[in-house]
């Protein structure tokens, strides 16, 4: 009966102290793992989008909530001026959610770019659209205003031969993000102010 | 052709024999007729456990070029019908069943005994494979013994006969003894006598790496000296030259499937030689048949890496056996 | 004198019919160069390069590793000469040394030695090697590529890589009849068709390869093939052409009869040639290789000891 | 006999060298390989929690009861690497990200479970420090080095943390780099042969 007892002492206070020690390291780790996502996960995407900032978008991002979702916002300033912004949308592509980062300018309301951060998509053939820039650089400089689709269904964008869905899913994302932005847009102008100083 | 060494008769008249010749029975045929031409065993008819159901005379010869036990079908008949008579009587058994090849069926016939036939080509004449093929009794794996049937050869058979009807033992075993340029003879050699007489009587000379085999070429035994005697199943005699001897190595199994194919018995060989090089005996009687082989020697014959897997067969089952009666004695 | 005379003492059976592994060696290879002398003709000077680099490296790995693990020198049977010159047949004429001698090194050193020699490797050495290089160093084992150089009558393209971008069509551009003569690019020894188709039936005959393998093996392919060719007769080619093409004949003759690595019963050894056939097709049609042959014979080697319980009762074990 | 500190710490580098003379942790040492930088992390993340589990096992031993020992080593073991986890995302998010599921793995290397039953248990603070230690250090090594082997032979450089490469392609211009190696089916023929080569040298 003693060494029952004893069994479940040590082990609850174990488990007890194991937890605590866990909570505390990832409270103090917390804000540097988001940091390192951050920047090894989407600083690529970001990079090429807002390539030639005056400023590091990832340190200077704000969060805005849409809907239920909150979003990261990135700032890029060119010229002395906070005007640019990226952020990350999700399309249903052929092997899971593809994430596309779209920048757009906020005086001109252009795309600026577009990049493919994380897919699961088949080795050379969906993820061509990571790897090779020629079917993301399409994007760049559409309006905001007019939906985008790939050329099967009547849009303007050309897709990856041999790799339809994919390219759906990166349009899709990329229109989710046209639309967000254009909800959003009051709200991230109020914010892209405190960048901007 | 009959070898007469000792230039006298050597068919002795033993006196406490004459006497029982009178009523002959199972327990007399033990203690005289054990040492008989052909060599025939009563130890069956007294394991109390397996009963002897049948009694079964071969006819046949279970080596290569050994042709003993046909030639007393073929030109004894007469004396093989006697002999089973008077085994069937002392056993109480109503009839023996006597297996020849197909060429001799018509001369059998005349036995009066209940006729089987086999194929002519090797091994078929195995014991075990008659059992399992011609009689279709076989039973657990076991060996020829502990079937309930009692094998005699047909020249055991004749001698029996002789025994009785005369009251004298006969010794003269009948031998095919093949020489060097593979010549077939068969010859009557009184048993005991040494190598050397027989050589003498057929001017056949030996020099150092030749091999004299007592038995034929796939069971057999090799003798080292000439002075071996002619045993009571001494059936055949060869003596090869030096330069007819292939040479047998150690390496590996290369699993040809060679010996699997000509296998009588259905074991995988190939499997089981591995366990057997690697002296692991129980694992190949346990799981690889390893007492399933009839001992035929096909599986060495047939070896492209020329392995003694015929040796190895026997030193397993023999390792086994000593095993187990040392287990016995302790217990 | 009886006293002095020294008699063999041995043990039964005192006959053997003759056969051995160097005479079983010497006969493939024999056998093999009724297909190796028409692709060294083809090929010129490289090829015989390539085989006699193979062969001699093969041998100096079995002396090397027979040296290091201080065991009977065992280059005498024949089998490191076999390893060689099978690889030396997959190989294409313009393999470089280097290749060559970490081929052989898989094979012998990897693909055989290690396992404990002639007898115990689980995969057909010479396979296992080829697969290795082959994933390592595609770019010199595209026939397309490497065979650039050269000039011939016919159409200098691998035929397997035009029937799988192409479809059957690409494929009934090549008659049958040049594949059968060896009119095609590819290994060394593993385009000529009527040497290996000699050189097989020459084997299956002296019974050194069971032609229960070999035939289930073409019957596979033939089967899978036609399969194929009557789903969609547009994308896959008929099975003419899968039987004359890439490593087919040399796969079904000379591969996948090797002993260690396949089963020694009748159902058994039908079941792992038919395997064999149907997984090249599979793997020629739907699979993302281009020739599967090599593939398919690794499988089935791997099947081998599974199959090999498909096995006829010993004598007195139950019923 | 008691073997001092050093003795202890030394046992690891080569007479318990884990990998290759005990033949335990062979998952990881298989699975992260492909270059030496993955090895080197893997083998000091592994080392961290091995020196950890085994100082806190040694510490609480005798208050361990000894049938539920090995749910309390694990609650340890997990505490740790869950700590190296963490530790790694914040601070080499790349090399979190190349040795991936390995890193929760470490749960389960048997090195781990083995140290901790077969030495800390039985044995006092100092001791279980040299020998959580030595053994992690020797991990270390040679994971970094059949890491190292691999990606000489499967890419033709060594690279590590970004610099101190060696390029074979240097000193053999015509080298091809043998992409096997780096394969799967590379590591056990790797591993096969190094410990062919260890036993060969022997004691």
């Amino acid at each position: 009966m003693n060494e029952m007892v004893k069994m479940v002492v040590v082990l609850t206070v174990l488990s007890a102290a194991a937890g605590g020690v866990l909570a505390a390291v990832n409270k103090g780790t917390a804000s540097q793992i988001k940091d390192q996502q951050l920047r090894f996960v989407k600083g690529p995407a970001i990079e090429t989008i807002l390539a030639g900032s005056s400023i590091n978008p990832i340190e200077n991002r704000f969060e805005i909530k849409e809907g239920d979702a909150e979003k990261s916002i990135f700032v890029g300033k060119f010229d002395g001026k906070a005007n640019t912004i990226a952020f990350e949308e999700f399309g249903k592509g052929f092997g899971g959610d593809i994430g596309v980062m779209v920048g757009v300018n906020m005086d001109t309301d252009k795309l600026v770019g577009t990049a493919v951060t994380v897919h699961s998509e088949t080795p050379g053939m969906g993820a061509r659209a990571k790897d090779d820039p020629s079917f993301v650089s399409q994007f760049k400089g559409l309006p905001v205003a007019n939906p985008v689709s790939v050329t099967k269904d009547g849009g303007q964008i050309t897709a990856i031969s041999g790799a339809t869905i994919t390219s759906r899913a990166v349009c899709a994302a990329v229109d989710k993000a046209m639309q967000a932005y254009q909800k959003m847009k009051p709200e991230l102008q109020q914010e892209i102010k405190k960048v901007g100083k | 052709m009959t070898i007469d060494v000792d230039g006298e008769s050597a068919q002795t008249v033993d006196e406490s024999f004459k006497k029982v010749c009178q009523a002959p029975s199972l327990e007399n045929a033990r203690d005289f007729l054990a040492g008989l031409p052909g060599n025939p065993e009563f130890k069956v008819f007294f394991d109390t456990e397996k009963p002897v159901k049948a009694i079964v005379v071969l006819g046949v010869d279970d080596d290569l070029l050994s042709t003993t036990n046909q030639y007393f079908v073929k030109n004894n008949i007469i004396a093989v019908k006697t002999g089973i008579d008077l085994l069937c009587k002392i056993v109480g058994i109503s009839s023996a069943i006597l297996i020849v090849p197909q060429h001799l069926e018509q001369v059998a016939k005349s036995s009066g005994a209940i006729i089987k036939t086999v194929d002519s080509e090797y091994p078929s004449a195995q014991p075990e494979l008659i059992t399992r093929h011609i009689l279709e009794t076989y039973e657990d794996g076991q060996s020829k013994s502990k079937s309930g049937i009692a094998f005699f050869s047909a020249e055991a058979v004749c001698a029996i006969g002789a025994a009785y009807n005369t009251g004298k033992l006969p010794l003269e075993k009948t031998v095919t003894f093949v020489s060097k340029d593979g010549k077939k003879r068969l010859v009557s050699v009184p048993i005991g006598t040494p190598l050397q007489d027989i050589l003498n009587e057929f001017n056949e000379t030996l020099n150092d790496g030749d091999r004299v085999i007592y038995g034929g070429p796939m069971k057999g035994i090799s003798v080292f000296s000439t002075e071996y005697p002619v045993q009571p199943d001494t059936d055949i005699i060869i003596i090869q030259d030096k330069g007819q001897i292939t040479e047998r190595n150690d390496t590996a199994c290369i699993n040809c499937g060679e010996c699997v194919r000509v296998c009588p018995a259905n074991i995988q060989i190939n499997l089981l030689i591995r366990f057997l090089e690697a002296g692991q005996y129980e694992e190949a009687a346990d799981l690889y048949d390893l007492y399933s082989c009839i001992e035929c020697g096909f599986c060495s014959y047939v070896c492209e890496s020329r392995i003694p897997i015929f040796q190895h067969i026997r030193l397993a089952k023999h390792t086994l056996d000593s095993m187990k009666a040392a287990e016995d004695t302790n217990a | 004198m009886h006293s002095t005379l020294k008699l063999t003492v041995s043990h039964a059976p005192f006959w053997h019919n003759g056969s051995s592994i160097s005479s079983k060696s010497r006969n493939i290879l024999l056998a093999s160069l009724l297909a190796v002398i028409p692709g060294c003709y083809q090929y010129g000077f490289p090829a015989v390069g390539v085989v006699t680099m193979s062969i001699a490296s093969a041998i100096l790995w079995e002396l090397l590793i027979n040296f290091i693990s201080r065991r009977p020198i065992s280059v005498g049977d024949g089998n490191a000469a076999l390893i060689g010159m099978m690889l030396a047949m997959m190989m294409p004429a313009t393999t470089p040394w280097w290749a060559v001698v970490t081929g052989t090194f898989f094979a012998v050193v990897i693909g055989k030695e290690i396992f404990g020699g002639i007898g115990a490797n689980p995969f057909n050495p010479a396979v296992l090697a080829m697969t290795i290089l082959m994933l390592s160093w595609g770019a010199l084992f595209d026939f397309n590529a490497a065979l650039l150089n050269y000039s011939f009558d016919f159409k200098a393209v691998y035929p397997l890589v035009m029937s799988k971008s192409f479809g059957a069509s690409a494929a009934g551009s090549f008659s049958l009849m040049n594949l059968l003569q060896g009119k095609q690019i590819g290994g060394i020894g593993s385009t000529c068709g009527i040497g290996l188709i000699l050189g097989g039936v020459y084997l299956m005959i002296r019974g050194h390869i069971r032609w229960e393998i070999s035939i289930s093996f073409l019957v596979g392919i033939f089967a899978a093939a036609l399969g194929f060719n009557w789903l969609n007769p547009e994308l896959y080619a008929g099975p003419g052409f899968h039987l004359l093409t890439g490593y087919t004949l040399i796969g079904a003759f000379f591969l996948a009869t090797e002993d260690s690595s396949s089963p020694v019963n009748f159902i058994p050894m039908l079941l792992y040639g038919l395997f064999g056939g149907v997984l090249t097709v599979m793997v020629r049609n739907i699979g993302a290789h281009i020739d599967g042959v090599l593939y398919a014979i690794l499988i089935i080697n791997l099947v081998n000891p599974l199959l090999d319980k498909i096995r006829p009762k010993a004598i007195g074990k139950g019923v | 006999m008691p073997k001092t500190l050093v003795q202890e710490f030394t046992k690891g580098l080569w007479q318990e060298l884990p990998p290759f003379r005990l033949v335990l942790g062979l998952c990881p040492t298989l699975g992260v390989t492909t270059s030496m930088e993955n090895g080197l992390g893997m083998g000091i993340a592994t080392t961290f929690v091995l020196f950890g589990s085994n100082i806190l096992i040694s510490m609480l031993r005798s208050v361990i009861p000894s049938k539920v020992r090995i749910a309390c080593f694990i609650i340890i073991i997990a505490s740790f690497v869950t700590i190296v986890e963490l530790l790694m995302q914040a601070y080499t998010y790349p090399l979190y990200l190349k040795l991936g599921v390995f890193i929760p793995l470490i749960v389960v290397n048997c090195i781990l479970l083995g140290r901790a039953e077969a030495f800390a248990c039985k044995n006092n603070v100092s001791s279980s420090m040299a020998d959580g230690l030595g053994i992690g250090i020797g991990y270390t090594l040679a994971l970094g080095s059949l890491g190292a082997i691999r990606e000489l032979l499967g890419h033709g450089s060594v690279t590590v943390w970004g610099h101190l490469s060696y390029n074979l392609m240097s000193a053999f211009p015509s080298y091809h780099p043998f992409t096997f190696m780096v394969q799967a089916p590379g590591a056990f023929i790797c591993l096969g042969l190094m410990l062919c080569l260890i036993n060969a040298i022997g004691d």
